[in-house]
């Protein structure tokens, strides 16, 4: 059962990195990007290494994704192409 | 004993401390600043200075962090090399630290002197930590408060150019950090530990060919972006060239350098000389590197903006040190560390002449330097003195390091290297020979420049001559250090 | 062409990791060499030797202190590179500020974070004090006070945060971090051992212990301030705004 | 000990459920409000459900309280989310759904 989760975890953490690349809204990427912060927390935690996966829920989906958004709100929204 | 023991951690807290006092010195009065720097980073090479005394050619001084002993606690390890590499860090950037006194202001408003201190200093206190440390993720974690100070410090000045410079930086300098953690992680999945000398024990006996291979060119990449290597230099032009004047000295001499320098303790001291692994890698990493001194050499002549023609040459030098270090005996090795240490000063040197001009007069184009000795002949002749030293003329620092460099590839074998480093040469005077013509032998425009002398202030002019006459005293004292550096040399390679 | 070699490079990356993965010692196997060096120290003695129960605190902060207090100060380094290129917030009539909360007048959400942004930072408070014994420690502590104080600044505006922390009080908190390292480090040098040296040696034996703890919390709680001091000064210095209100 | 168990399982499975139908209700509804509408709520009922069935199946116990204690933070912050993110699309603007208006990608 373990690696079926496992799995699952990897197959999603992929599919957002790539998808948190290919977005061309940036406040959509960087939605996306703190969801890859949460699947690697949980990834953590299945590693069993519980004081990262607190770290990497606080910073990655917390912090970060707030000043990301702070930056965005001061700049552009959209990707320039 | 006593204190003495202590002084490795020392070099490295003093200056951090400091930097982190900076917001509270800079709070009230600006001015203070820059004397509290100059206080932090005299005791930084006072103590250095002290060591030489106690670290011996063939011996190493280790200090145990935490007082644990080597493999489960993080170790400082100075041997002579790295000791000679400390007291160059110092002593520039403490160079550096006088100049920018008065400088900076041109430059900068002043509300942001006390953050760009801080950060002056987080760079100087990173550099010693990560050139002292025996631990290689300790390394890593230097590599990434050097990194970081030195993105920050490109673009201090806000503007556009700046930023955009600092984000290539960025952009090359992320991923390799990341890089070099990767290969970190590499090296200890099979060996399971992570202090230097441990590690080239264990991979001594370590059946993982295929991981350490991986691991050695993933360091080489990460580490060659921060070295500037050839084709990973994209971002060093324009980074060097729009940076605060000293803090592209900084950059230039001493943390590309570095780089360089971490290159060499992971092919030495980490794996060693008779490691299989290494066969394949030290060739390319010459043929790369030649390339590159080269390709650096003919872009140089090809400048027009002063500073971008320093930045081009600095790559090529970072060729010569890595060419001397893919050969692989003690005569290249020496003439490397040596090149480090007086390509350091004379492109520091290049660098505050650079400094003083647009201090001056804020022409930073070639052709708006002609003529520029009627009115700085005391900062036209700094310059063409370390101009001597980066062409390599005899007694000169540069031509020491060159002579032992040459003599190395020679003494391996490698006959084409030699060849390359005397082309080397010959660029390198063309480059600076064109800067010494317009400055000296060609009649300046009557509004831009006076025929009057009028020079910089002595703060600026004290530490571009110290510079520039100790590449000149150092070359003729070579004599008492360069044994001892062979000796360092020797004991590195045969271990 | 450019694009052409980015892509060739990271291929080949990636066929050379995929070469090297397939090369590793396998992961949780008994005979892999991480698990014969240091590890077994680590998990062995780590309770005895440093004191806490919680063996990654023990190794983070005692075996290997040197490194997290680099790791600190990339953090420092990290609040010093945004202040020197944007800046300060400064107060005053002609320092605007991106405002992101049009909901800040909504009552519901004022009274929610009124009662949940004590609650988060009670947890932190925890979460620091509690580190060498369950999972968590400074730096996790640190992120969720940050993160309680930029819910309080999104809600209630920069100028209401700032007042309640000024700068005056930022400046020594946000070295507080490498200053307890510093701090620690020189009491180990003065009680006879060598820079950050818990257990003091010149001290007698029966005192260690609760010396060696004082100090380990001494480095959480500088560790957790600092951390949380640096992200609510980035997030004040990335509000601030010279001019008028950009929204998108 | 089976009885807890079986409790335990049917109401993972209810909370489940109702994650389904809330990202179900998210993914096919047109506009912002009415997408907020399945997604805190079918969150809030599905997350409590999960969580009441878990403590159902951890017994008296230390992590009993803890499981409360994450339901009375999921009760108010998901409420409150909900709140402001729906008030702020009105604040904006943000056109409400009416039949026959194009579904909004």
């Amino acid at each position: 059962m373990d690696w079926v989760i496992n799995l699952v975890l990897i197959a999603l953490l992929i599919a957002t990195a790539v998808s948190a690349i290919l977005a061309r809204d940036l406040l959509a990427a960087v939605i996306i990007f703190s969801c890859y912060s949460m699947i690697m927390a949980l990834m953590w935690q299945r590693l069993q290494a519980p004081d990262l996966a607190f770290t990497e829920a606080a910073v990655g989906a917390g912090v970060t994704t707030v000043f990301f958004v702070i930056t965005i709100f001061k700049t552009r929204r959209k990707e320039e192409r | 004993m006593g204190a003495y023991s202590h002084f490795p951690i020392f070099i490295i807290a003093i200056p951090m401390v400091m930097a982190v006092l900076m917001p509270a010195i800079g709070y009230k009065n600006e001015k203070y600043c820059p004397k509290a720097v100059v206080v932090a980073l005299l005791s930084s090479t006072t103590l250095t200075g002290l060591l030489f005394f106690r670290v011996k050619p063939e011996g190493y001084l280790s200090y145990h962090m935490s007082s644990w002993e080597p493999p489960f606690g993080i170790e400082i390890r100075i041997d002579f090399l790295s000791l000679f590499i400390l007291a160059t860090i110092c002593a520039i950037s403490l160079l550096v630290a006088i100049f920018s006194q008065k400088y900076i202001l041109k430059e900068l408003e002043a509300n942001k002197i006390p953050s760009f201190y801080c950060l002056f200093l987080l760079l100087t206190a990173s550099m010693l930590g990560f050139v002292a440390t025996g631990d290689i993720f300790n390394m890593f974690v230097f590599m990434e408060i050097l990194a970081l100070s030195s993105y920050a410090l490109v673009a201090i000045a806000g503007n556009r150019e700046a930023v955009r410079a600092a984000f290539k930086y960025l952009l090359m300098g992320a991923p390799s950090s990341i890089m070099v953690l990767l290969a970190i992680t590499l090296l200890y999945s099979v060996t399971g530990t992570l202090n230097m000398a441990d590690l080239s024990a264990k991979i001594a006996d370590s059946g993982y060919r295929e991981v350490l291979f991986a691991s050695i060119v993933i360091f080489l990449i990460g580490f060659g972006v921060k070295a500037a290597l050839f084709p990973l230099h994209m971002w060093l032009p324009d980074a060097h060239s729009i940076a605060p004047s000293p803090i592209s000295a900084m950059l230039s001499g001493l943390v590309v350098e570095v780089g360089a320098y971490a290159i060499l303790r992971i092919l030495f001291s980490v794996f060693t000389t008779s490691s299989p692994t290494l066969s394949g890698t030290s060739e390319v990493l010459g043929i790369i590197s030649a390339a590159g001194v080269l390709f650096g050499g003919i872009l140089a002549i090809t400048q027009k903006d002063f500073k971008m023609m320093i930045a081009y040459s600095t790559i090529s030098h970072i060729g010569y040190i890595l060419l001397g270090i893919s050969v692989m005996n003690d005569k290249a090795l020496t003439g490397s560390v040596f090149h480090i240490f007086d390509h350091g000063m004379a492109k520091a040197c290049f660098f505050l002449c650079a400094g003083a001009f647009i201090y001056k007069k804020g022409y930073r184009r070639i052709e708006d330097l002609k003529g520029a000795a009627r009115q700085m002949p005391w900062t036209s002749f700094a310059f063409s003195l370390a101009a001597l030293s980066v062409i390599g003329i005899p007694p000169t620092a540069g031509f020491i390091s060159k002579w032992y460099l040459i003599w190395g590839c020679i003494a391996g074998g490698y006959y084409l290297y030699a060849v390359i480093f005397l082309v080397g040469s010959v660029l390198a005077a063309v480059y600076c020979l064109r800067i010494i013509y317009y400055i000296f032998f060609l009649a300046p425009d009557e509004e831009k420049w006076s025929r009057k002398v009028d020079e910089a202030p002595l703060r600026i002019l004290i530490p571009v001559w110290t510079l520039s006459l100790s590449t000149f005293v150092f070359g003729v004292i070579s004599f008492l250090i360069i044994p001892s550096l062979q000796q360092a040399a020797t004991f590195l390679i045969i271990r | 062409m450019k694009k052409f070699f980015s892509l060739l490079f990271i291929a080949a990356l990636a066929i050379l990791l995929l070469y090297v993965v397939s090369n590793m010692p396998g992961m949780g196997e008994e005979d892999v060499p991480t698990r014969q060096n240091v590890i077994p120290r680590y998990l062995e003695n780590a309770e005895e030797e440093t004191g806490t129960e919680n063996v990654i605190t023990g190794v983070i902060l005692n075996y290997r202190g040197y490194d997290t207090m680099g790791e600190v100060t990339v953090i420092f380094t990290g609040l010093a590179a945004v202040i020197a290129i944007i800046g300060r917030e400064r107060r005053g009539k002609n320092y605007a500020y991106t405002d992101l909360s049009e909901i800040a007048s909504s009552v519901i959400v004022r009274i929610a974070i009124i009662f949940l942004a004590p609650l988060i930072l009670l947890f932190s408070f925890y979460t620091i004090l509690h580190g060498d014994v369950s999972p968590g420690g400074g730096f996790q502590g640190g992120a969720i006070i940050g993160a309680s104080l930029i819910i309080f600044t999104t809600i209630f505006g920069l100028w209401e945060s700032t007042s309640r922390i000024p700068q005056k009080l930022r400046f020594p908190l946000e070295g507080a971090a490498l200053l307890s390292f510093f701090s620690v480090g020189a009491i180990g040098i003065i009680g006879g051992g060598n820079f950050l040296t818990y257990t003091l040696p010149r001290l007698t034996t029966s005192l260690q212990p609760a010396v060696r703890t004082w100090l380990t919390l001494l480095v959480e709680i500088g560790i957790g301030v600092g951390g949380a001091m640096v992200f609510i000064s980035i997030l004040f210095a990335l509000l601030r705004e010279e001019g008028g209100v950009v929204g998108y | 000990m089976m009885a807890r168990d079986i409790i335990a399982g049917i109401l993972c499975a209810v909370g489940t459920f109702f994650f389904i139908l809330g990202t179900t209700g998210l993914l096919r509804l047109p506009d912002v409000f009415s997408r907020l509408h399945p997604s805190t709520k079918c969150d809030t009922l599905g997350g409590c459900s999960v969580l009441i069935g878990l403590m159902v199946h951890s017994g008296f116990s230390f992590d009993t309280l803890k499981l409360l204690l994450i339901v009375a933070f999921l009760l108010v912050s998901s409420a409150t989310c909900g709140h402001a993110i729906g008030r702020s699309a009105f604040v904006k603007g943000i056109p409400i759904w009416k039949k026959g208006l194009e579904r909004e990608e």
